[in-house]
């Protein structure tokens, strides 16, 4: 069987769910081996333009972006989104709360000018996206499983259900009842990453989505009886469901 | 050859962190202009920070950088207890050294594996490294595995931490965990290194000097990666509430990174800076290895950046093992109850209004400050962060410029390889410095 | 062995029905026969892609073979349509209760499926048509919603050549070529005149097509036990452990996918 | 069950024999803190134990019905191969409480009803479990008196109770016996005298501190037939999440998912089952989209209903043995069954 041409491409992000892809240790090699890399800029020079599935990490942020990744779903057969910046938006999403020029003028000053940027974006806000793996960064785990069932030619298995069920598998002490509370997205967040932030005692702050029929309203509740403020919870929401909750 | 027209463009400079582009100008044989541009998109943490709780801060920042989040979460850490005027406990303390030390080493392991070692044997990429040396890449897989399963264990994951947060950790470590590192940390330095110094020491490090400033953290004690002073081999040193005594960013308008220009500039920072700064400090092994290798503090090759990285790869493996040791023999205690951390969206947050802090740490690429302010209700006002790779710019620049007049007379491609291979060493990570790699000739 | 362990069959022949269904000849390596009984159905794997359980579509017989016809609508389903003669699949089964043929001897039998219910559905019509003479009268009504997603076209000649069948078609939407009935499947019902009576009625369809094909028997006095569908659900095991295909206390697995109207009237969540 | 001898041993020599079976590497899983609550782990030594700590945030189900169990392996070529693994190893459940011994033995009826579940089977098989009568009640959330299930019924291997310095032993099969019986010395009269005492004491203090059943335990198959249209349902189930966690830490819950995974060669794969469960939206979604059970009420009237209504009446015993495991888990207070059942009876009676 000829082996599948793979690209992989970045857009604003902070490239971790590539490195976690380098970071796949022997299942690396795997993957070497599986299919033929033709273009990944932070471990390869060749640049090669005749990939099948495109692996897009990032969000769109400049109007460049729009024209780059525009280029890159013509090519390709089939886009994955890999990672919350293109799923979501993920933390860049942040600043599309805030004053534009506020957020230009903090960071560079009065040469702010000089910079194209227009407000974060998901990338299927551009393109239309084949799949999405998840969660800032990638998990490895669900990473090789649904890069295999694209290899096959299924639908990746992303789950539905809430993270409240990973973190119940896992047997964690639920946050929200222990001796000092956390409030927590895990109610109405995608589950898949196996809870890891609830295993370690932190929070779940949202980063691979909502679920398709979050109950908001009881989740708000929730966070009342918790001691937060509606602008608390807007605040939580912004970390990486901000455009999710624009959408809803 | 001399007084021909070349410019150098090269577009997404490949195998760095970020995107980058290098643009050299010779009209006539003359060097007209040296450049180095960060194209990647900007990023606007600062602002982002703006009206955050700053349990908050940590995560965000992390997500400046994939590579060194665990710095990145370490700086925001350490700014806000300087703010909140909180020392965190010894055990605390040793963990952090400990994640730092696998993050240095998982970084390194990659540019010098993966980025930079194609480069010395003239293969575009790791992946047909894979099949011509199996043996090198099967053994930075295993150094990288090892940083994470040790990042895996104390913060959930590697790649943006999780349960590193003010004041102590929101899970707990057991002793039989810190053993089992501590065992597979011993088995890597003892199977591994000698095979690695193999193929390193064959490497052909191309011959360039350029004597520049040296700066990084020191620490009475040991090689600083987690805490010190700054110091500069020109300045002398400086408390890490005056950086910016010795920092200040400036943006310059070909980079979306901002450059950093000291009052003495240009200056460099990173695995290089620390090794000729802080030599006295290095791990015996680490010391052996440098021998082997070649390398004399102080080194002012900017391509010997790789090998500083390799002699410090091995100090991280052996100063864990002894941080390991004396977590051990100390024993692990939980101390959430006692000293409850301080995360995400806690009903008690112990004020922080009006204050300010600054916190400074070694990231792999070197020197990483973060800085916020306070307002009344203790949300951030305004935050500063000033990424290694925006002071490395300047730096680079300087040796391009140095060093591209000596080199004019070879082969267009060569010159560009040179080019790339020095921006390369420099290990430079964009996407956290935008807060830049592309070489094009013009003819 | 485990109740979960796919037997390996072989794909022996593939055609493409209409644009998402393709029947497929299937046979067990094991050279047995299935041995099922009509209504019954299989779960079927495709390995790395998963499982899901198929509607025996051919009638029982002694041979090694047996037929599928699948809807590509998913994974598996998708999977399997994609297959090539020769291809290995698994198959665990037959499972469930199917139609029991001792309550049809003798009876008319009206037969009303909706889209993909004719292929479970084919299972019956082809054991009675087998022997025809043990049976009364034979309607069969069939709906889709357009012509082209007509199910088995040379069959459903036959069944309109046929003296002893009475068979009527219909779509929801037509086209140039189209001269049948125009509608939903209860406008077929004024062609036929069946005696309630004598009658058991079988239907197998989408679930909104059950409500108003029932309420048409009830208005022509058919009594809820001669009243025969068979259900589609969520299914993960087949063998009545995952609890995915409950309705209410019954599995429909395990108590179906065939059930008698007079039992699931009961049942809130079943129609 | 043959009934078996019942016996006493000191505490001392049971802990010390347990002691010397995990120094002798047998894996001994039992009740240990977890910051301000309980888990299973598997213990180094017998102090560990948490004899009378609050209900543990999973039940024992996840020692026999794994979270993610690999049902089998495969290899695609031209041929291929499946093996089938149905495996199990030799575990001691220790201070099992008697509600989630019940709980296990509802589920052994179940995995072994009709079609046997070799996977189930197999790993129950090899396990002995050890239960420790509850003397006090665990959390303020069980109502396991209320559901008789402050007993087990069967089960077990061993089952404890605490007299001070000995413990009441009785002996559920030859496992159980054999285990203990170096230690093990007859029970005299004044045993099943003390026995039948602290057992009194208990009942006594259980009937006041847990909460009431208001209908008699062996109506809620009929309260629930009649209530099925209750307008109860969607008020409680108005605020569900569907996050499932009353399903995953029900001791009795036992739905599951099966998928498919392969490597990246698209050579080995393997069929793997995970917990599901009925709250969950997609429990009961098909591939066109439809959903069958649909609204947060109807699938939380389908929870309660299967407890103590469907299943109930098949074994004669409520499957909800009262651990109050689900009540304390969601987040939202709405779930728990007593709660809603005394309301559903509130509302009735009315
Ligand atoms: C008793 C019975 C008989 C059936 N007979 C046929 C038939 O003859 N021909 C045919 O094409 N289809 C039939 N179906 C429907 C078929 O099972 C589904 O279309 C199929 O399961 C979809 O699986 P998938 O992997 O392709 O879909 P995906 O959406 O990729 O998978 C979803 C999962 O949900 C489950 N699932 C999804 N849809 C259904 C469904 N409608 N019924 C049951 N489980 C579902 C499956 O277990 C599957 O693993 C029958 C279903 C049942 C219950
Ligand atoms: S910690 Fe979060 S994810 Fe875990 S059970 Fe509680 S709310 Fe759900
Ligand atoms: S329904 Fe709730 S209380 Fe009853 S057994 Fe299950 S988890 Fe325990
Ligand atoms: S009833 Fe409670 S625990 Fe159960 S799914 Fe709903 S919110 Fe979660």
């Amino acid at each position: 069987m000829k082996k599948p041409k793979v690209g992989f491409f970045e857009f604003t992000c902070c490239e971790g769910c590539q490195l976690t892809v380098l970071s796949l240790g022997d299942k690396l090699l795997d993957l070497f081996e599986s299919v033929d890399i033709v273009n990944f800029r932070e471990a390869s020079s060749y640049k090669g333009q005749d990939y099948e599935i495109a692996f897009i990490e990032g969000s769109i942020s400049t109007s460049k972006d729009i024209e780059r990744i525009k280029e890159i779903r013509a090519r390709a057969k089939i886009c994955v989104a890999l990672g919350a910046c293109a799923h979501l938006g993920g933390v860049n999403a942040i600043r599309n709360f805030q004053r534009q020029s506020d957020v230009r003028w903090r960071t560079y000053g009065d040469k702010a000018w000089l910079f194209d940027s227009i407000l974060a974006q998901p990338i299927d806000a551009v393109i239309k996206v084949d799949h999405v793996i998840p969660e800032c960064p990638i998990d490895k785990k669900e990473f090789l499983r649904a890069t295999a069932s694209i290899l096959l030619g299924k639908k990746p298995f992303i789950p539905d259900y809430p993270v409240c069920v990973d973190c119940k598998m896992k047997a964690n002490v639920c946050l929200f009842h222990k001796p000092n509370p956390i409030a927590c997205m895990g109610p109405v967040t995608r589950a898949g990453c196996g809870a890891v932030c609830p295993s370690v005692g932190n929070a779940c702050e949202g980063c691979r989505g909502l679920i398709p029929d979050p109950n908001l309203s009881a989740w708000e509740e929730v966070l009342k009886e918790h001691g937060l403020s509606i602008e608390d919870i807007l605040k939580f929401y912004h970390m990486y469901n901000g455009l999710m909750g624009v959408r809803r | 050859m001399s007084g021909k027209d070349i410019r150098v463009d090269v577009h997404h400079i490949a195998r760095v962190e970020g995107h980058g582009n290098i643009v050299v100008d010779v009209k006539r044989g003359e060097l007209k202009e040296v450049k180095l541009e960060i194209v990647e998109s900007p990023r606007f943490f600062e602002a982002m920070l703006v009206g955050r709780r700053y349990p908050e801060a940590v995560h965000i920042t992390s997500r400046i950088c994939g590579i060194c989040s665990v710095s990145h979460a370490n700086a925001s850490i350490k700014a806000i207890e300087d703010a909140l005027g909180i020392k965190p406990t010894w055990q605390t303390e040793v963990l952090r050294k400990i994640l730092m030390a696998a993050e240095i080493m998982d970084s390194h392991a990659l540019h010098c594996f993966f980025l930079a070692a194609p480069d010395f044997v003239g293969a575009p990429s790791v992946i047909p490294l894979a099949s011509t040396s199996p043996e090198v890449v099967k053994t930075a897989i295993r150094w990288k595995k090892l940083a994470h399963d040790i990042c895996d264990t104390i913060v959930g994951r590697h790649t943006q931490p999780i349960s590193m947060v003010v004041d102590g950790f929101t899970n707990r470590v057991t002793e039989d965990q810190m053993r089992e590192l501590r065992s597979k940390i011993k088995e890597v330095l003892e199977n591994d290194v000698p095979k690695t110094l193999e193929f390193f020491s064959k490497l052909k490090i191309p011959a360039f000097e350029r004597k520049t400033d040296n700066v990084c953290l020191t620490q009475p004690g040991e090689y600083a990666f987690y805490d010190g002073a700054i110091k500069s081999s020109k300045t002398g040193e400086y408390k890490h509430r005056d950086y910016k005594l010795k920092i200040a960013e400036q943006v310059v308008s070909h980079s979306t990174a901002k450059q950093a220009f000291g009052p003495v500039k240009p200056y460099m920072v990173g695995a290089l800076s620390r090794f000729n700064n802080n030599f006295d400090q290095l791990m015996p092994k680490a010391k052996e290895v440098a021998e082997k290798l070649g390398l004399e503090a102080p080194s002012h090759n900017p391509y010997q950046i790789t090998n500083a990285q390799i002699v410090e790869t091995v100090h991280c493996m052996e100063f864990m093992m002894k941080l390991f040791d004396e977590l051990l023999s100390r024993g692990i205690k939980d101390e959430r109850e006692e000293r409850p951390p301080i995360a995400g969206w806690t009903t008690k947050l112990p004020p922080i209004n009006k204050s300010w802090g600054v916190g400074v740490v070694e990231a792999p690429r070197g020197l990483l400050v973060h800085e916020y302010k306070f307002n009344n209700d203790g949300m951030i006002e305004s935050a500063n962060c000033i990424i290694p790779t925006a002071q490395n710019l300047a730096n680079i620049e300087a040796d391009m410029r140095k060093l591209v007049p000596g080199i004019l007379d070879r082969p267009k491609e060569e010159i560009t390889l040179l080019l790339e291979m020095l921006v390369r060493a420099y290990d430079p990570c964009i996407s956290c410095s935008t807060h830049m790699l592309k070489v094009d000739f013009i003819e | 062995m485990t109740i979960y362990k796919p037997e390996i069959a072989k794909i022996n022949r593939i055609e493409k029905l209409t644009k998402t269904e393709s029947l497929l000849d299937i046979e067990l390596l094991s050279g047995k026969s299935l041995g099922h009984q009509p209504g019954q159905f299989v779960e079927v794997s495709v390995f790395g892609v998963g499982e899901a359980p198929i509607s025996i579509s051919s009638a029982p017989s002694d041979l090694a073979t047996f037929q599928l016809c699948v809807r590509a609508i998913g994974n598996v389903t998708s999977a399997l349509c994609g297959k090539k003669p020769g291809d290995k699949i698994g198959i665990r089964g037959p499972f469930g209760k199917g139609f029991e043929l001792k309550h049809f001897k003798g009876k008319d039998i009206l037969f009303v499926a909706g889209g993909l219910g004719l292929a479970p559905l084919r299972s019956l019509i082809w054991s009675v048509l087998n022997s025809r003479k043990d049976y009364g009268k034979v309607y069969i009504l069939y709906g889709a919603k357009i012509p082209q997603e007509l199910l088995f076209k040379e069959e459903l000649k036959n069944w309109k050549e046929r003296e002893d069948v009475e068979y009527h078609v219909t779509v929801d939407v037509g086209d140039e070529k189209w001269q049948d009935n125009v509608g939903v499947i209860t406008t077929l019902f004024p062609y036929i005149q069946f005696d309630p009576a004598k009658t058991q009625a079988v239907i197998v369809g989408p679930p909104i097509m059950y409500r108003f094909v029932i309420r048409e028997l009830k208005n022509h006095g058919t009594p809820d036990k001669k009243i025969w569908v068979s259900l589609e659900r969520k299914m993960k095991c087949g063998v009545g452990k995952c609890g995915h295909c409950q309705i209410n206390d019954i599995y429909v697995c395990q108590d179906g996918p065939v059930f008698n109207y007079e039992k699931l009237k009961n049942l809130p969540e079943a129609i | 069950m043959k009934k078996m001898k019942n016996c006493v041993v000191t505490k001392r020599e049971l802990l010390d024999l347990i002691d010397r079976k995990i120094g002798e590497g047998k894996e001994v899983i039992a009740p240990a803190k977890q910051e301000n609550q309980a888990n299973f782990k598997r213990i180094k030594s017998t102090r560990e134990i948490l004899w009378e700590g609050p209900q543990t945030v999973i039940p024992p189900k996840a020692f026999l019905f794994p979270q993610e169990e690999e049902l089998m392996e495969y290899e695609v070529n031209d041929e291929i191969k499946v093996k089938v693994k149905v495996e199990g190893k030799p575990i001691i459940l220790l201070g099992i409480h008697p509600c989630d011994m019940n709980g296990t033995t509802l589920l052994d009826k179940v995995f072994a009803e009709n079609n046997l579940d070799e996977h189930y089977l197999k790993k129950r098989e090899f396990v002995t479990i050890i239960g420790a009568e509850c003397l006090v009640p665990c959390s303020t959330e069980s109502f396991c008196y209320r559901k008789e299930s402050v007993l087990p019924l069967e089960g077990f291997d061993l089952f404890l109770t605490d007299m001070g310095k000995n413990f009441f032993v009785e002996v559920g099969s030859k496992k159980g016996k054999s285990l203990i019986s170096k230690i093990a010395r007859k029970t005299t009269p004044s045993d099943a005298k003390k026995l039948r005492k602290i057992r009194r004491v208990r009942d006594n203090l259980f009937d006041k501190e847990q909460r009431k059943l208001k209908p008699k335990l062996e109506d809620l198959p009929k309260l629930l037939r009649e209530n099925y249209d209750s307008p109860v349902w969607d008020e409680h189930g108005s605020r569900c999440f569907n996050c499932g966690s009353c399903n995953m830490v029900c001791p009795t819950c036992y739905c599951f998912d099966v998928r498919d995974y392969m490597e990246l060669n698209l050579k080995r794969g393997n069929r793997t089952r995970f917990w599901d469960g009925c709250l969950l939206t997609d429990f009961t979604k098909v591939a066109s989209g439809e959903i069958f059970r649909e609204g947060r009420g109807a699938r939380l009237r389908h929870r309660t209903n299967r407890k103590d209504w469907y299943l109930f009446e098949k074994w004669e015993r409520s499957f909800c043995t009262g651990c109050g495991r689900c009540g304390k888990a969601c987040l939202t207070k709405i779930v728990d069954p007593l709660d809603i059942e005394n309301e559903l009876y509130d509302r009735w009676k009315r």
